[in-house]
């Protein structure tokens, strides 16, 4: 058995690598194409409306997950809000839409805006997690200049 | 068995960049399907969604429909493949005696990515993906070494790409809707040799639901319910090198156990209809073989026969097939939505006249790797 | 950043999955790649119960599940079985500049066949039942290409 | 009505950081023959094959027809279940219907994955929606540490309640788990000194990233009886998954949807009082922070009282109700296969077939699991069949 082992062990075992790269034109449809041009043009976060539990979702999105009926009425919150839950980024890996390394640390916040009801997924500014606590209000910083991207349009939030 | 009928079915218009995104289209057949039904969600007591991490370049795609496909209130589970095999995951929850109706969703955005890369991914990364592999290629081997084996000839599947475009100009679903004759087929861009163009279907967007029903539940509802008679899947081993390209055994057992299972003996003469995997002109050929519609080698003549046209004693693809719409995963389970229709009389201008019987077929994988056919009757 | 999709209102993120995969060959497969990158020899494997030579091999029969042990090596002729010529370009994935063609190889002491490039062959001039001959790279890295191509035998 | 269902065979590979010796199919097929072996079985009697993992850790696209290889699938029934983290019970869940619905007598189940072949939190990145959430997002490290902020901050526990659970998990793997990856004991000091990973969340927290694959066996109740005079007994499934979007999900300490499904999967094996009639737990706890915080969601403690559970003990092995003999996820992670490890470890357990891993008498067995955007999956098996 010993000498079995040896003997594999002196072969050399080889792997293929090669990187994938596939580019993806996702696209918003008409309920986060509506939150982005509000974001992009007015620098204002747009939320859905059900209309039978009424509760404000955001992003917007077709459907009531709880309702299962169509949202229709599209209505801005608020840019401040309230930390849920967050965590701070510190293990490294590759970001996916680029192939390098993601730049850390980053917060991870999950972000009840006031006149919502579901969270919004951001960064916050701060980085120390001894400085942050779920429960905490925050307020979104815009961009100067907006594209219509979730990601850069709202910079980032702040602790208020 | 119980008996398990098909109680509701919707589809979207199909179309290249469609405005929608995969919930908005989700949303859109689960609902139009609920009110095909007559039933409302409430009536749902789970959900299978069939979706594609490459096709959505999302890890756990099914996530993007969750809620939009009505799977947040019930158990769901997400069939990675064709929409014929979530319908058959769907039967199979009714059977275990767990479940009284089931609402599968498919949905495919094909245009989001690049066709050739994500079906470069199908091919062993170790031994295969580095010749540039792709479905097109890959289909074009086997295209043209079941046509040399078997005599058939390009004009033979040019045929069956005329007749499915003609056939789409009944069918509002349809993306490509053509008047095209064989010269055009044989003179458009050559791809991959033997495949042209006009021998592939195109890039498409859309989403299919499906509504499942145990028959003491379908009491409760008006629509004429349409029965699952049999249903078979099988799969041919995995490198192209190891499978014989031109056999069509795979297809062959999954028909026999759908026969089987339907008491059908003689396929030829007891179904009406068949809405078939056409993703490439000759596959319909193919596919007519292992489905026993004719002898081994016999796809061409009996496309020439004019057998399966319109009016043929057995249409094949009266919707106009994959060849007229292809939004992989959606495919399969759109040709079962076709066959209810056609069972329902409800099929319109693509109307087959007093069917009773259909097929309805999907494939998964590389040249028809894995194949899932359904036999349905009124 | 997103742009819109015609004028449909509709916003399209244009983004990417880029990740960089290393596939494991196993003990198999390791092998295959050695005997052909330090050897130029072109490896199978014989089924015991089926009697069958799978290439590329694998440690188990694809039809009867066996643990197959047995490396055969094929030798650098065989016969096509199916061809195309590729003739639309998809640089990201594609290993030359179209057209090119791609074949299935029955090697000589193969039962199953192998895809792979077809070169120094004229494109129009392709027919199933050639004879083919592999021709190795000067420098190989231990992966299928290893095999340049397989080129027209002059018997 | 359905019929009854069993699992008559589990198979399982020695899961390691990585597996070089095998490409993934071959993986596979040591699983699949362990699980043929320990039922007495040939491949040929296997009459439909479900089998799942997660297409972006390796880069294979139809899965389904790319694993024939790993368990000669050549003219079989094969079929792909893919829906994250609760991909391996989603398959011993399909593996289940497909077998109590009559239609196929035998069915295997295969989960499987080689996350040394990619970057794990990469891929898993790409499972946040695009447009709203997918930059921010710190893989299942940052969804499972922001889950547990939230639980801190209503509850009042503690990093240090979350290092009692590794140090559990890791001393089951150690002692009596020949299979699990990371068998080495550690303390609650050896958690605490080990850096962030995610606030609050530290290395020893966290489950490895391991390769590894797992084979169960299905059988309808003719045949299950037929294999083996001491097959597990299917009593109960349930499953949950909401929301699309994380944000929707993560913020709520506890975990509802496995309150759901398990409230489902109770229901269906006839399970009123399941701390004092359950036996053994196998749960799909990704971080130790979840063997704290879910406890409440499965009815084995109060609201709030998970650091109050772990710390007294029951959920060690020799308590009242072990939790994880295997060592679980934190020991081993083989992302598809996972699930499926636990359905295949409760079974071993109610078949008496654990070995050193062992709860002794065990008669009902739970298992559990946890993926996508924060779905769970909840199987409980039995010893006996179930009383209809």
């Amino acid at each position: 058995m010993s000498s079995q082992k040896q003997e594999e062990k002196s072969e050399e075992l080889l792997s293929i690598s090669s990187i994938v790269d596939v580019p993806y034109n996702y696209n918003a449809g008409y309920y986060v194409s509506q939150y982005l041009r509000e974001l992009k043009e007015n620098g204002r976060i747009l939320g859905v409306k059900c209309p039978k539990c009424q509760k404000v979702y955001v992003p917007p999105r077709v459907v009531c997950s709880q309702c299962f009926v169509q949202t229709k009425e599209f209505v801005p919150v608020s840019d401040t809000g309230t930390v849920k839950a967050f965590c701070v980024v510190t293990v490294p890996y590759t970001n996916p839409n680029t192939g390098e390394p993601k730049k850390l640390p980053f917060t991870c916040a999950y972000i009840k805006l006031d006149g919502s009801d579901s969270n919004i997924m951001h960064c916050l500014e701060e980085v120390d997690e001894k400085k942050i606590r779920a429960g905490m209000r925050v307020q979104a910083v815009f961009n100067e200049i907006r594209t219509g991207d979730h990601f850069t349009d709202i910079k980032h939030f702040k602790i208020i | 068995m119980e008996r398990v009928a098909i109680i509701g079915v919707a589809q979207t218009k199909y179309q290249r960049n469609s405005p929608s995104s995969h919930d908005e289209m989700a949303f859109e057949v689960a609902q139009k399907a609920l009110e095909d039904a007559g039933v409302s969600i409430e009536d749902i007591d789970n959900t299978v969604t069939c979706t594609n991490d490459f096709w959505d370049g999302r890890t756990i795609s099914c996530m993007t429909i969750t809620d939009a496909s009505g799977s947040s209130k019930v158990p769901t589970t997400n069939v990675e493949g064709d929409g014929t095999l979530g319908v058959l995951m769907g039967l199979m929850r009714i059977l275990s005696g767990h479940f009284e109706t089931t609402l599968v969703v498919a949905q495919s955005k094909g245009s989001v990515g690049i066709p050739g890369l994500i079906t470069n991914a199908i091919f062993d990364p170790l031994y295969e993906r580095i010749l540039g592999l792709d479905a097109i290629n890959s289909a074009a081997l086997q295209a043209r070494m079941y046509m040399f084996k078997y005599g058939i000839t390009e004009e033979q599947c040019a045929r069956v790409s005329v007749k499915n475009h003609k056939n789409a100009k009944n069918n509002p679903y349809a993306q490509l809707p053509l008047d095209i004759t064989v010269k055009d087929v044989l003179k458009s861009r050559m791809l991959a040799d033997p495949i042209k163009l006009l021998d592939t279907s195109p890039v498409s967007d859309g989403a299919c639901a499906v509504i499942l029903s145990r028959e003491s539940a379908t009491r409760k509802i008006s629509r004429r319910p349409i029965w699952i008679k049999g249903v078979g899947h099988c799969s041919d081993t995995y490198h192209l090198g190891d499978r014989d390209l031109s056999d069509v055994s795979a297809l062959k057992s999954a028909a026999k156990r759908a026969y089987d299972m339907a008491g059908i003996s003689n396929p030829w003469k007891e179904i009406s209809l068949a809405e078939v995997y056409d993703a490439f002109s000759y596959m319909e050929l193919m596919w007519m073989e292992g489905l026993g519609f004719c002898d081994r080698g016999g796809g061409g003549a009996l496309m020439d026969s004019g057998f399966t046209e319109m009016g043929g004693s057995l249409p094949v693809n009266p919707s106009g097939g994959v060849l007229s719409a292809h939004p992989v995963l959606a495919a399969g389970l759109a040709r079962i939505a076709e066959a209810v229709l056609q069972l329902r009389g409800e099929a319109g201008a693509r109307q087959v006249a007093g069917a009773k019987v259909a097929l309805a077929h999907g494939i998964e994988g590389a040249c028809g790797q894995g194949h899932c056919l359904f036999v349905l009757g009124s | 950043m997103t742009v819109e999709l015609g004028n449909t209102g509709s916003r399209i993120h244009q983004s990417r999955i880029r990740l960089k995969y290393n596939w494991w060959l196993g003990n198999v497969g390791s092998r295959f790649y050695r005997e052909l990158r330090d050897r130029c020899k072109i490896g199978g494997i014989k089924c015991p119960q089926c009697q069958v030579v799978y290439i590329p091999p694998k440690e188990n029969c694809p039809k009867c599940f066996c643990q197959m042990k047995d490396w055969v090596e094929l030798g650098n002729t065989g016969t096509l079985i199916t061809y195309t010529v590729v003739r639309y370009p998809l640089p990201s994935i594609q290993p030359q500049k179209p057209p090119f063609a791609l074949g299935i190889i029955l090697l000589d002491g193969a039962h199953t066949g192998l895809p792979h490039l077809l070169g120094e062959i004229d494109l129009g001039k392709i027919k199933i039942g050639m004879r083919v001959q592999a021709i190795f790279r000067e420098i190989r890295e231990g992966n299928l290409l290893d095999i340049k191509y397989f080129k027209p035998l002059e018997e | 009505m359905g019929r009854r269902t069993a699992i008559v065979g589990v198979g399982q590979t020695n899961h390691r950081s990585k597996i070089p010796e095998c490409n993934g199919q071959e993986l596979i097929a040591i699983a699949v023959r362990q699980a043929l072996d320990s039922a007495g079985l040939m491949i040929k009697d296997i009459d439909a094959v479900v089998v799942g993992n997660m297409d972006h850790f390796e880069s294979i696209n139809y899965v389904d027809m790319w694993s024939v290889l790993g368990f000669a699938g050549y003219m079989k029934p094969v079929l792909k279940v893919t829906t994250g983290g609760t991909t391996g019970s989603a398959v011993g869940h399909a593996g289940f219907y497909h077998a109590a619905s009559g239609l196929f007598d035998v069915v295997l189940a295969v989960g499987w994955e080689q996350n040394s072949e990619s970057d794990t939190t990469a891929a898993i990145v790409t499972h946040c929606e695009p447009l709203i959430e997918r930059d921010f997002y710190g893989g299942a490290i940052g969804g499972l540490a922001s889950q547990y902020s939230a639980y801190m901050d209503r509850y009042g526990a503690t990093e240090e309640d979350a290092a009692l659970v590794s140090v559990r998990d890791r001393r089951n793997a150690a002692l009596y788990n020949p299979y699990a990856h990371l068998r080495k004991t550690i303390t609650v000091e050896d958690v605490m000194s080990s850096p962030y990973i995610a606030y609050p969340l530290r290395l020893l927290h966290m489950c490895p990233r391991s390769d590894g694959a797992c084979a169960v066996i299905f059988a309808g109740e003719e045949k299950a009886t037929k294999i083996t005079d001491r097959p597990a007994w299917v009593w109960g499934v349930g499953s949950s998954h909401g929301a699309t979007y994380l944000g929707d999900a993560i913020a709520i300490p506890g975990l509802p949807s496995l309150e759901k499904a398990s409230r489902d999967a109770y229901r269906m094996a006839g399970i009123t009082n399941p701390f004092k009639q359950i036996d053994v737990a196998e749960l799909y706890l990704p971080a130790a922070s979840a063997g704290v915080a879910w406890m409440e969601s499965m009815g084995f403690c109060e609201e709030g009282g998970g650091p109050k559970f772990i710390k007294s003990g029951v959920t060690n092995m020799g308590g009242e109700l072990p939790i994880n003999p295997s060592g679980g996820v934190i020991a081993t992670n083989c992302i598809g296969a996972t699930g499926l490890i636990r359905i295949g470890e409760a079974a071993l357990q109610v078949m008496g077939k654990a070995e050193k891993r062992q709860v002794p008498g065990a008669k009902v067995a739970l298992a559990t699991g946890f993926g996508g955007c924060l779905w769970s999956d909840v199987t409980i098996l039995g010893s006996k069949p179930r009383l209809d």
